[in-house]
């Protein structure tokens, strides 16, 4: 088979070039379409070549000047690295020049003709194989750049242009005294040559190579000898931001790759530490960045950071090299592109100006898409990509690599998640509309759908990749498509697609995985009940309600490590994209995405740790780490700790789940941290269970997890919001949980999963009941609510009877867990905890009083009188709930028993005896029907007594009680709401102290200081950089040759 | 000899490069420039240098065989033509910036172009 | 004073580098295995004497390619970066151009442009080729314009030499794959008689289109820096 | 023994701890008054007051929950009464033993929030702010005394291995220097200390801070309400008596001393409330997390090194 | 011989390089390049390397110069 040689990729573009400077500038229009003729030419070349070579069907093509042989003459050579970059590259061109058609309209021939002759000197530097070659296209590509960065108007763009000019000009002069000293010591340009004959270079060659190395890597804009590169970044046109980001850098990045081995690999270390300093530096910097080109900019370049740090791995890859680095880099490709072409047709400096996006929702979508695949998230290539570089570092012992790696991505996160926020709910006033070109919207869409098929091909290629279940992503994709319809349809889709999705997994479950699914998804398909009670269309709602539901099961599913942490991802976007819908939770859903992704990098390291010694990546490995195992599971816990907000890692959940929807709280609240609590359990379970290994670990865990229900509980009682008082209550009872599972026993785990099941119940029924209420009243503020039972006694009655689960008060399911707790306390000798559980408990109460009294008792509110009782579409899941929440109560053991025995797989020690109904410990019995029954009867009884005495009782009005011998007339100074427990608060004020929030904000703090002094390196003078650039090399120098 | 000219090589380079950091005229900068150029060129001809060679011309003189112990490398006077070719061309797209710069804030010093910052 | 010490700092940095290099340059006495080979075989292979000739057009054609792309790409560049935009029509330039240059042009330039073009068709043999003799011709052109500041250069006439030339180069590029070796060989016409002007097959043929496009390159650079003289700052 | 002669003996179990309360916080009042210099209320007092209210027939509502509440309080009180061993008899479901299956302490913990639960809901109901205050002030203070208590009951259970009322007692037969008093000391002083909150009486009494004007949470409560409100106050109060004899003082072999012992446990905390003037609750708050709960701490640490 | 001329060059090209970047002077500092280049391509005649030389002497000190002198006329116009 004859492919059509690359070299005419050179002649063609050459021949077109030559050809439209004769048109004159009075063709543009025909010149421009010739140009895109040439540009697809190119891309056909290169993609011919990488199906040809993809399919084995041809053998990697060689060009020789003039016919002679290397080394003497210059050859291309076309493989398939080679064939796949320069497809890459000539892809940018194409879709460059559709998105610059105006502004290469306007400036005529001769930036075309720039255009072209860019395209074809990257496509060079890629195929060459000869040192000076590469230098002089080099040289044609920097100028040509240098060129159309002028096609922006301005004074910026000119200054940026000469810096940029000065500092590849100092380049590729320290490249060019590379190249000519190489060619002394070793008699050769050709790349291969030069390495085959000198394995280990002497001393000058090596310094030689040294700079010839060095320069491309400056060539790369390393950080921190790269202000020329941001001020281009910023400058220029963002199609030409695309352009040096995308192709630009890619073709630079090839060009490292290739060369790297003429010094050996002696400085494949440096190249490494060189990427990470680059990698951290500009991603720590960027942190301050407000303007969104420039911001890219630095994230650029944080990624060839990344690049970099994996070339100089190569040897520790292994044969991985390629995916890994194909993965950030495709993915990086992408979305740069993708968001630089996207700010252009923004046309907003300041990264809070995006907000105006919100204005086209799908380029809110196409934006996410961008930003999500930078920072990788599934089903984006970077995301296995990152995968494989921590599996591979952890596995060969670079742990502080991976550290490094993981806190420069998170630091990426942290921006670029702000911007996405500001463009998705930035509190802006006035949101203008913006006007699009149509043929720009071409190449970023094009690029968007690239991502997801991408990823979805490169998915496969990771070793166990192939197992990832796509179906309820399909399914959500397919919601996705359908969201132009209303929600009544879009909601039962979605109910009938969890059945049917449950109806088909659950036979293959284990009863604790089923546990958990069954939360997951029933509670799902009650909480999207509630979603009837929405009119409109609701845009956007289902599909990442959806992706989040897909996530979870995905977790549950989960047979490897890969898939797990696949499915956490997948759950974490959608979850962010759910609370992020709120009104007023930009600033929340930032952080809880942060700790989403610093828990999610705990995790993955971890899940690192786990695999070092397995040949597999079974979900089984977790079991018995044998690598540093405390740090492994220590790791492992605080990453599902991030998602149970354990104290510490919580500050994200009170906003977060206080300001979201009403339906979604619930879903995030009583549904989503179980995830975490599913994720700790594996984690235990994996710690060996009941042969108590690592009990220092159990211990500490144990003791956070009592810290954070006291502290959870106590800071609820002083929220004057109900969404946030009930938020805080999570904290406290995920508390429990943790402390529950913490103690390794089997009345532990009883009484965690006890409370897993309650928290599910009355958690759902508290939120969806409040977050009804909300939607009727208007405001979260309890004080301005008030005597609600009056208008809604339905939601009044859901609502005691969850906080009376809650509190764990006889006889309702919460005492289940509480008296498995105190049982398993004593048990296990863990007193203290025990104490502060009891006490927060008190302190439960309290706020549950506070729930119920200044909401739905108290003063009603005259702007209240008209409220109807909260929609049906609520009160359906609420009831099903509470009939789950009666049973669970009248018939404990029909929960216990089998949980019990599920338990004893891993603790068969200490298990509870059943007798009849009674339930017996080592300590004691509770007879919980009895007990239910007990105290039912006595209650009718009463309720009979006082029935048969005041049946000619008469309603009074509300203000008809004796208040100080005078009649109230305003509900708002009668009803005792506010600060209610000052009291309290004057004296445990101290324990309310957000410190944690304060610590978290120090850190904050001191990070964005750091980046704001440090970043001052860039004084924008041209000459400043290039003694950046010197001093870049001199270090280096001294570090790896002097030092 | 060849010592001599690599010394001057690389004098000029890094009077060259003392001129880039240290002049704020931007015309200066693109003289620091050439001067840098020129150090390069000298340089790499330098490096094809062979002592008592004839250049690189098979004319009579030098006669067709074992000409390998006769004349200089031929390699680096060809690069150093490129070399020659781009540095002039770099030098004039810099003075071509240097005037656009000049035109939009009447200045040529380069601390007058610190716009972008951080 | 702190900058200038920190920037002797920076250069001595630098040339500590140099030194490295400096110490192992060594003394050479033979060429390289690569340099060998084309002293020896160049002949051969290529058939012209000049050696520098034979590897800058067949062994680096490449490089050519880009060196001439470059000098096409600053021409192209500074003719849409330096635009006329304002452009004051009735502005002369005031200054007299004596008697003595005028004549000098007009004898001179005809003569300088005939010796560019000898130069670079003789490239194969002597010393220069189509840089140099580009360079030449260039030069003719800049007296052309020393004497006439008002000269209209017919812009046309040099894209079009510009342009053809640069396309005949590309063109016979690749009548060397198609009909000999590869790209830029020169074996596409026959080599002919060593050291005779018809020779070293496609040499002078490639050289001329070179010295042709590099001439008219550089005048184009030279007439937009030209231009703007008149125009308004 | 059948379930009727159980529930028969329950009831009249029940009938006495009504009565003994009802007199006993007559008693008390007499006491205090004459202390204060006045004369007092007769000693029938409560019962008139009870058979008063009842017969009221003016009977008014505030809603559902004004309705429910006090069901939920006397359904506490009886509650606690039921899970609550009374009289030692030796066995387990001895006669006056009620429905306690062995007295669970944790159950008993538990359920004394149900009637403070019914107190909250129906005083909220009548939508007097000073229900709401008195009730805020009472769950402050409530959950402050619940951590020392908490760590001594617990102190207590660590001692005999056990949750068990009923085998807490039997520990404690044969003597009164088997009695919690002596054996735990430290458990046995927080719980003294602890249950003069428990009591609610002064200084722990803001709770019915208002009572100056009515009485506290129940301000909107009259008639049957009242009388219900009551009755569940004084059973309540006899089962915190008997629930720290049980803990502390050995438990009773009989009625006569379960009378004498929850008198004397009574007596301790009135007798306090007569030196003492009345705590704010911030006051109350810091109080409770001082030395009663360095003496829990004592009681757990002794227990757990 | 030639060693004496080549020092002899490198000193001219040296002590012009140093008045180049140190002359106030924007006109000399643009000739002293020149000179250098014109300098740099005798030596290369001394070095064996006509073709380098004549470029050098074409471009670096022939056209070069010539673009500095366009764009600083421009310059001293516009002051």
């Amino acid at each position: 088979m004859n492919l059509i040689s690359p070299i005419y990729i050179v002649a063609v573009s050459l021949g077109i070039a030559f050809f439209m400077g004769l048109l004159g500038n009075k063709a543009q229009r025909s010149s421009y379409l010739i140009l895109l003729a040439a540009l697809l030419f190119n891309t056909f070349v290169s993609l011919q070549w990488v199906f040809g070579l993809g399919s084995g069907l041809v053998e990697a093509m060689q060009v020789y000047t003039a016919g002679f042989k290397p080394p003497f003459s210059i050859n291309l050579l076309m493989g398939l690295n080679e064939s796949v970059i320069t497809a890459l590259i000539n892809i940018v061109g194409v879709l460059g020049a559709i998105y610059m058609m105006s502004s290469l309209k306007k400036n005529g021939t001769g930036s075309q003709v720039v255009f072209l002759i860019l395209f074809m000197s990257l496509n060079v530097i890629v195929l060459s194989r000869d040192l000076f070659n590469i230098f002089v296209f080099l040289e044609v590509g920097s100028i040509a750049l240098a060129g159309l960065i002028i096609l922006q108007k301005g004074t910026n763009a000119i200054s940026a242009g000469f810096k940029y000019m000065l500092a590849t000009g100092i380049i590729s002069g320290i490249l060019l005294i590379g190249i000519i000293f190489i060619y002394r010591f070793t008699g050769s340009l050709n790349i291969d040559s030069i390495i085959t004959a000198n394995p280990i270079l002497k001393q000058g060659a090596f310094v030689s190579a040294f700079l010839i190395i060095i320069a491309i890597v400056l060539e790369l804009k390393s950080f921190p000898a790269n202000g020329w590169g941001l001020d281009v970044y910023e400058a220029s046109h963002p199609g030409i931001g695309a352009i040096l980001s995308a192709a630009s850098a890619t073709a630079t990045y090839f060009v490292l790759y290739k060369i790297v081995d003429i010094a050996g690999s002696q400085l494949n270390y440096y190249i490494s530490i060189i990427g990470v300093i680059s990698f951290v530096g500009s991603n720590l910097l960027a942190l301050k960045q407000e303007n969104s080109k420039r911001l890219l900019g630095y994230s650029s370049i944080g990624q060839i950071g990344l690049l970099m740090i994996i070339l100089g791995f190569k040897d520790i890859l292994g044969e991985n090299t390629t995916y890994v680095a194909f993965g950030i880099l495709v993915s990086h490709y992408l979305a740069k592109a993708g968001l630089f072409w996207l700010s252009g047709i923004v046309k907003q400096k300041n990264i809070k100006g995006w907000a105006v996006i919100r204005k086209k929702p799908y380029f809110l979508f196409l934006m996410g898409t961008f930003i999500f695949a930078l920072i990788g998230f599934p089903p984006f290539p970077s995301f296995f990509a990152k995968w494989t570089l921590v599996m591979d570092l952890v596995n060969t012992g670079n742990i502080s690599w991976v550290v490094a790696i993981l806190f420069g991505s998170m630091m990426e996160a942290v921006y670029m998640i702000r911007w996405f926020g500001y463009a998705i709910k930035g509190e802006n006033e006035d949101i203008k509309d913006f006007k699009i070109d149509i043929y720009k919207i071409i190449p970023v869409g094009i690029f968007a759908v690239a991502l997801y098929v991408v990823g979805y091909f490169v998915a496969p290629h990771t070793e166990v990749g192939t197992a990832i279940n796509f179906i309820p992503l399909y399914f959500v994709a397919a919601i996705f498509i359908l969201d132009f319809l209303p929600v009544i349809i879009k909601n039962t889709l979605a109910i009938v697609g969890m059945i049917l999705y449950f109806y088909n997994i659950y036979p293959d479950l284990d009863n604790m995985r089923l546990i958990f699914e069954a939360i997951f998804m029933v509670g799902g398909i009650l909480t999207l009940i509630a979603g009837y009670a929405y009119k409109g269309k609701r845009p956007g709602f289902y599909p990442v309600a959806l992706l989040m539901y897909a996530g979870l099961t995905a977790i549950i599913e989960a047979q490897t490590t890969l898939q797990f942490f696949f499915g956490w991802e997948v759950m974490t976007a959608g979850s962010y994209f759910l609370i992020i819908r709120g009104k007023r939770s930009m600033p929340h859903g930032l952080s809880y995405m942060l700790f989403s992704i610093g828990g999610a990098y705990a995790l993955l390291t971890g899940l690192g740790m786990a695999h070092v010694g397995h040949a597999s990546f079974s979900m089984e490995i977790l079991n018995g780490i044998s690598y540093l195992p405390y740090l492994a599971y220590g790791l492992l816990i605080v990453g599902f700790l991030s998602k149970t907000a354990a104290l510490g890692l919580h500050i994200w959940l009170p906003g977060a789940h206080g300001e979201a929807e009403s339906d979604v709280s619930p879903m995030v609240s009583a549904i989503l941290l179980k995830a975490g609590v599913f994720g700790i359990v594996l984690t235990l379970i994996g710690m060996g269970a009941s042969n108590n290994q690592y009990s220092e670990l159990a211990y500490a865990l144990g003791w956070l997890g009592a810290i954070t229900a006291l502290a959870g509980n106590l800071m609820a009682v002083f929220q004057e919001d109900a969404k946030r008082l009930l938020a805080y209550s999570s904290i406290g009872q995920l508390g429990y949980i943790v402390l529950g599972l913490a103690m390794m026993t089997h009345l532990g785990w009883l009484g965690g999963f006890s409370y897993v099941i309650n928290h599910f119940l009355y958690k759902a029924v508290l939120f969806l009941t409040i977050g009804a209420v909300v939607m009727r009243v208007g405001t979260h503020n309890m004080y301005q609510m008030g005597g609600l039972i009056k208008r809604m006694p339905l939601a009044f009655i859901a609502v005691m009877i969850g906080i009376i689960a809650l509190s764990g008060v006889p006889p309702l399911s919460g005492f289940a867990g509480k008296w498995l707790f105190y049982n398993a306390i004593l048990e296990k000798g863990w007193y203290f905890q025990g104490a502060i559980m009891f006490f927060s408990g008190g302190i439960a109460f309290m706020y549950l009083w506070r729930l119920i009294h200044t909401v739905f008792l108290g003063q009603l509110k005259d702007n209240h009188r008209n409220v109807k009782e909260i929609s049906i579409w609520f009160l359906i899941p609420i009831y099903t709930l509470l009939a789950g929440i009666m049973v669970y109560s009248m018939k404990p053991q029909w929960v216990l028993q089998p949980l019990g025995n599920m338990i004893a797989k891993w603790f068969p020690e200490g298990q509870l005896q059943w007798v009849g109904e009674t339930a017996i410990s080592q300590y004691g019995q509770w007879a919980g029907s009895l007990v239910a029954i007990t105290i039912m009867g006595s209650f009718i009884i009463v309720l009979v007594l006082l029935m048969l005495s005041t049946r000619k009782a008469h309603k009074v009005k509300q203000f008809d009680i004796t208040y100080s011998g005078e009649r109230p007339e305003r509900p708002e100074t009668t009803h005792v709401a506010y600060n209610v427990f000052e009291g309290l608060y004057k004296a445990m004020w101290p324990a309310t102290i957000p410190l944690v929030e304060a610590w978290w904000n120090k850190i904050t703090e001191i990070l964005h200081n750091i980046a704001d002094v440090t970043r001052r390196i860039y004084s924008s003078n041209g000459q400043v950089y290039v003694a950046h650039i010197v001093l870049f090399i001199i270090v280096s120098y001294l570090v790896i040759i002097g030092g | 000899m060849e010592i001599i000219a690599l010394i001057t090589g690389f004098s000029l380079i890094l009077i060259g490069l003392y001129g880039i950091l240290s002049k704020r005229n931007i015309i200066k900068i693109i003289v620091g420039f050439s001067l840098f150029d020129t150090g390069l060129h000298v340089l790499i001809v330098t490096v094809g240098y062979i002592k008592g060679g004839t250049a690189p011309i098979l004319d009579s003189v030098v006669g067709t065989t074992d000409v390998a112990s006769k004349i200089v490398d031929p390699v680096p006077q060809a690069l150093v033509l490129t070399a020659i070719v781009i540095g002039l061309g770099v030098t004039a797209l810099m003075l071509a910036y240097a005037l656009k710069m000049y035109q939009a804030k009447k200045s040529l010093d380069i601390s007058d172009f610190k716009d972008m910052k951080w | 004073m702190i900058r200038n010490f920190f920037i002797i700092a920076i250069v001595a940095g630098l040339a500590a580098i140099f030194v490295t290099l400096f110490w192992n340059f060594g003394d050479s006495t033979t060429l390289t295995p690569l340099a060998t080979h084309y002293a020896d075989k160049g002949a051969a292979e290529v058939g012209a004497p000049n050696l520098v000739t034979s590897i800058v057009v067949t062994y680096r054609g490449f490089d050519t390619l880009g060196e001439v792309t470059i000098l096409f790409l600053v021409a192209s560049i500074v003719s849409f970066f330096l635009k006329r935009e304002k452009l004051q029509k009735d502005i002369e330039l005031k200054r007299e151009t004596s008697e003595i240059i005028l004549t000098a042009s007009k004898l001179l330039v005809p003569i300088v442009m005939v010796l560019g073009v000898y130069v670079f068709i003789n490239g194969h043999l002597t010393p220069g080729g189509g840089f140099q003799g580009g360079a030449i011709i260039a030069t003719a052109f800049v007296l052309l314009l020393m004497a006439n500041p008002d000269f209209k250069i017919n812009h046309r006439i040099i894209s079009i030499v510009e342009s053809v030339s640069g396309i005949s180069f590309v063109l016979v590029g690749v009548f060397g794959i198609l009909l000999a070796g590869g790209f830029l060989d020169n074996k596409v016409l026959p080599l002919g008689t060593f050291g005779k002007i018809f020779s070293a097959g496609a040499i002078p043929l490639i050289y001329s289109f070179v010295g042709l496009k590099v001439g008219s390159e550089l005048s184009n650079i030279l007439s937009n820096f030209q231009g703007i003289q008149k125009e308004e700052m | 023994m059948t379930i009727y002669a159980k529930l028969g003996y329950t009831l009249l179990g029940l009938f006495i701890v009504l009565n003994w309360g009802f007199l006993m916080g007559a008693t008390f009042r007499k006491i205090g008054a004459r202390l204060a210099g006045r004369y007092g209320i007769p000693f029938y007092q409560p019962w008139l007051n009870l058979l008063k209210n009842i017969s009221i027939r003016t009977t008014i509502t505030h809603g559902i929950m004004y309705y429910i509440g006090p069901v939920f309080r006397l359904t506490g009180g009886v509650g606690l009464f039921l899970f609550m061993p009374m009289v030692f008899t030796g066995s387990p479901n001895g006669l006056w033993t009620n429905f306690s299956f062995e007295g669970d302490l944790i159950l008993i913990l538990y359920f004394q929030v149900f009637g403070m639960l019914g107190m909250a809901l129906g005083a909220g109901q009548g939508g007097h702010p000073y229900s709401a205050m008195g009730i805020a002030r009472g769950l402050a203070q409530h959950a402050a005394v619940e951590l020392p208590l908490t760590l001594a009951f617990l102190s207590i259970a660590i001692q005999f291995d056990t949750f068990s009322v009923y085998k807490i007692v039997e520990a404690q037969q044969g003597g009164f220097e088997n009695w919690i008093l002596f054996t735990n000391p430290f458990a046995a002083a927080t719980i003294i200390l602890a249950m003069l909150g428990a009591m609610g009486h002064s200084p722990f009494n803001l709770v019915k801070a208002p009572n100056e004007i009515l009485i506290g949470p129940a301000t909107e409560f009259e008639g049957t309400y009242l009388g219900f409100m009551q009755s569940a106050g004084s059973i309540l109060h006899v089962m915190e008596a008997v629930l720290f004899m049980n803990l502390v003082f050995g438990g009773a072999n009989s009625w006569i001393e379960l009378i004498v012992k929850t008198f004397l446990i009574y007596f301790w905390s009135v007798f306090v409330g007569m030196v003492f003037p009345r705590f704010k609750i911030e006051q109350s708050v810091t109080w409770f997390f001082k030395v009663p709960l360095l003496l829990g701490f004592l009681a757990i640490i002794i227990y757990s090194l | 011989m030639n060693l004496i001329i080549i020092i002899v060059l490198s000193l001219i090209m040296v002590v012009m390089a140093v008045t180049a970047i140190i002359h106030k002077k924007l006109a000399v500092a643009v000739i002293a390049t020149g000179v250098v280049s014109l300098m740099a391509s005798v030596m290369y005649l001394l070095m064996a390397a006509p073709d380098v030389a004549m470029t050098e002497a074409a471009i670096g000190s022939g056209l070069s110069t010539i673009i500095f002198f366009y764009v600083l006329n421009k310059i001293r116009k516009a002051k």
